[in-house]
């Protein structure tokens, strides 16, 4: 089991960029998702989407260097590659909703094992709101959540989700420290395990009834 | 007709109690000195569509803190501790709508639609009170306009005419709130001469625009 | 009662561009409406709507100067004024439907005393297609049909359309070479009598019942 | 990812039977060669959605003077008598669609909406078989999105990579029907390399592009 906060999102990151493929578009969220544009493996050419109003979306500018009119979807000062292209709201969620995003990797509170999805709101407490992710979530081809297994202890991939929805049986995928898990009509199942991780200890982190297939191999990192 | 005026001429339109649509994303393309004379005006009880209710010191979020608002329609308030500290408290009224409904019900209301159908929300909280179509074997939840009585805008490039290039990031829903209100002031960047901008490179044609502020 | 063709076609625009006040966003039908543009008064500024994609329509090119990109809504080489401003079709009816074009001027082959008007299809004749028609007779702010007030010796101002409508209820003012008709909540009211016309011929040549006011005045020409 | 074909390579994209939206009005913003090439290729059964008919020899009439195509999906027939004549032979099938409702339909299906409301068409034809909804006190007809297999599009400027520049009036439908069909082929007027489109004034982005003809 890993223990390493930053070998944890290592791990979690670098597995999502080897499921990209080139020419894919790309929505990747707030946090730890973003990191995944790091690892993008060699010959892959994927477009990044922001919620805010492009495709295309690149590396932040050097200090000193920031355009004042180009941020990303969390108001840091962004660029964009050659061949970008910028519009409105209604066209940021045409391709969102529309089908035309292939990939979107968002972080949750919980996930379970139907696919349900909650990462937008703690009733009493934290209420940041939905922004794009109920778009995202029910627009994206593929929804690859990105998370650590566990909160402060407790699983976060229940049987059932307690916290508010942010979309019902949507999730494709969730990567963890522990390995990788795909929602499909059976169950969810363990395609991939971690390093250093024994099919155990993922058992025992996990609250949802995880399918453990014959075929399990090594995660993809 | 001339549409240029001063901040203080195009404060007479806004009034106490109006729905007021707000381009920007967080506080991108907002216009900011439109933001700063409504709160020296002391502008009260407004209902506020906007993306994001912005951060206490940057955007929309400045009403929020300077007690303007009553309500905010928005995707999102994580950026703004006091819009959760003020609902919390009930002080505010907040109304929280995925984003992509957000533009959707707003382009609405500008272009005429009596609502639109979309999947986002099915399954969620969203959906409560509202309701449910079956088309093709698909749910979807109706979701009607959201119309205001003042759009306030931010344009890269404004002619004297009105028309509106947007440059960058700065676009967001800025063209959409131009459609959805009664009235809708933009604030220039930068004011040009009729005919500099490339009429294929309008963003906003000039027809939606009433009053223009540099 | 007005009896020559190209004189019953001058009334006709020439009081409509009479209705027009400076400012307004104007949609002017193919056919008799395009001539409105030619008598729109001094010290008037309009801008007009064309379907396939602007505000802002000039007058006809002159020939060897036209622009092979910029055509009006009849597909006929056109120019645009200082100011205009290009869109997509999505746009173009945001602007019709939306409640954003002051007035359209169109042709009809029947309008009735309720405001309906039928101006798209002859069942079993002719079927051109409805066009913009039936939005722009929804989503303008006021609909003024342009016509000869009959056909063939038929009236084309009737109790109840019978040919297929373009829009229920739709229709504010009816303009044809013997007067201007209004359609109110208590019916139709004929408040303007055309030059050389009796109050007797406008009703002879009028199905509709037609409401005429103490206060009917000379048509604004 | 090389989106540049030949036009037979592109053609390899369109088989009978497929639904197919082209962008233009009245035979201006078409792509023509890809229209020729349809005839040239023998496609038949196609179901066109189209703004209108075009004329017996320019734009998508040519389609239906050659009989390539067994249905139409448009706003108006009235420039091309020979759409009439095959449809009072009934050797072709017409859906009228008020232009607004066909434009407002075809982005229903590029932005995943499962429709939309509009007032335009009750109380005519139009709004035989559809369902009626009632907000606010005012009726309105539920239109139904309009997909396609393939979009065949004229872009005035167009990139290496797919961004799509329309030159003035030449615009129309041919943004939207580029969001609504599974392949998108555009026949670019003029080819350019990446980056020689301003990012801002990009009217369709390149993720909506599959194939790019000369």
């Amino acid at each position: 089991m890993i223990q390493d906060k930053d070998r944890k999102r290592e791990v979690i990151v670098k597995r999502i960029a080897n499921e990209l493929k080139d020419g894919e578009l790309v929505n990747l969220g707030i946090g730890m998702p973003t990191l995944v544009a790091n690892y993008i493996p060699e010959g892959i050419d994927i477009l990044l989407h922001s919620e805010n109003g492009f495709v295309g979306l690149g590396p932040s500018p050097k200090l000193g260097e920031e355009d004042k009119d180009i941020v990303n979807a969390g108001s840091q000062p962004a660029t964009h590659v050659e061949g970008a292209a910028f519009f409105d709201s209604a066209m940021s969620f045409t391709i969102i909703r529309g089908g035309h995003l292939d990939v979107t990797v968002l972080g949750a509170l919980q996930v379970d094992q139907e696919g349900n999805l909650a990462n937008w709101m703690i009733p009493g407490k934290m209420v940041p709101g939905m922004g794009g992710a109920m778009d995202l979530v029910v627009g994206a081809k593929k929804v690859i959540v990105a998370m650590e297994h566990t909160a402060k202890g407790e699983t976060k991939i229940l049987k059932k989700c307690s916290l508010p929805l942010t979309a019902a049986g949507q999730v494709d995928m969730i990567v963890t420290e522990m390995g990788v898990m795909k929602v499909t009509p059976k169950g969810l199942v363990l395609t991939e395990l971690a390093p250093e991780t024994t099919v155990e200890e993922v058992i025992a982190a996990t609250e949802a009834e995880l399918i453990i297939p014959e075929d399990l191999i090594p995660m993809n990192v | 007709m001339n549409k240029i005026k001063t901040i203080e001429q195009a404060l007479d339109y806004i009034k106490d109690g109006m729905t007021i649509a707000v381009g920007g994303f967080l506080a991108v393309g907002t216009p900011d000195k439109l933001i700063d004379a409504v709160i020296a005006k002391g502008v009260k009880d407004i209902t506020l569509i906007c993306n994001d209710s912005g951060f206490p010191d940057r955007g929309v979020g400045k009403w929020v803190v300077n007690k303007n608002v009553k309500r905010v329609i928005v995707s999102h308030i994580g950026t703004n501790p006091e819009t959760g500290r003020q609902m919390n408290e009930k002080e505010l009224e907040v109304e929280l709508v995925p984003q992509g409904t957000l533009a959707e019900r707003v382009r609405a209301a500008g272009a005429g639609l009596g609502g639109i159908l979309t999947p986002t929300g099915i399954g969620t909280v969203v959906e409560e009170g509202k309701q449910k179509l079956n088309v093709d074997g698909k749910e979807y939840l109706l979701e009607l306009p959201l119309k205001a009585d003042v759009a306030l805008i931010k344009g890269s490039i404004v002619d004297k005419k009105g028309n509106i290039y947007y440059s960058k990031a700065t676009r967001n829903f800025n063209p959409i709130m131009a459609t959805s209100a009664d009235v809708v002031i933009v604030e220039a960047e930068k004011l040009v001469e009729v005919g500099e901008i490339d009429p294929t490179d309008v963003m906003t044609p000039s027809i939606f625009v009433d009053v223009i502020v540099q």
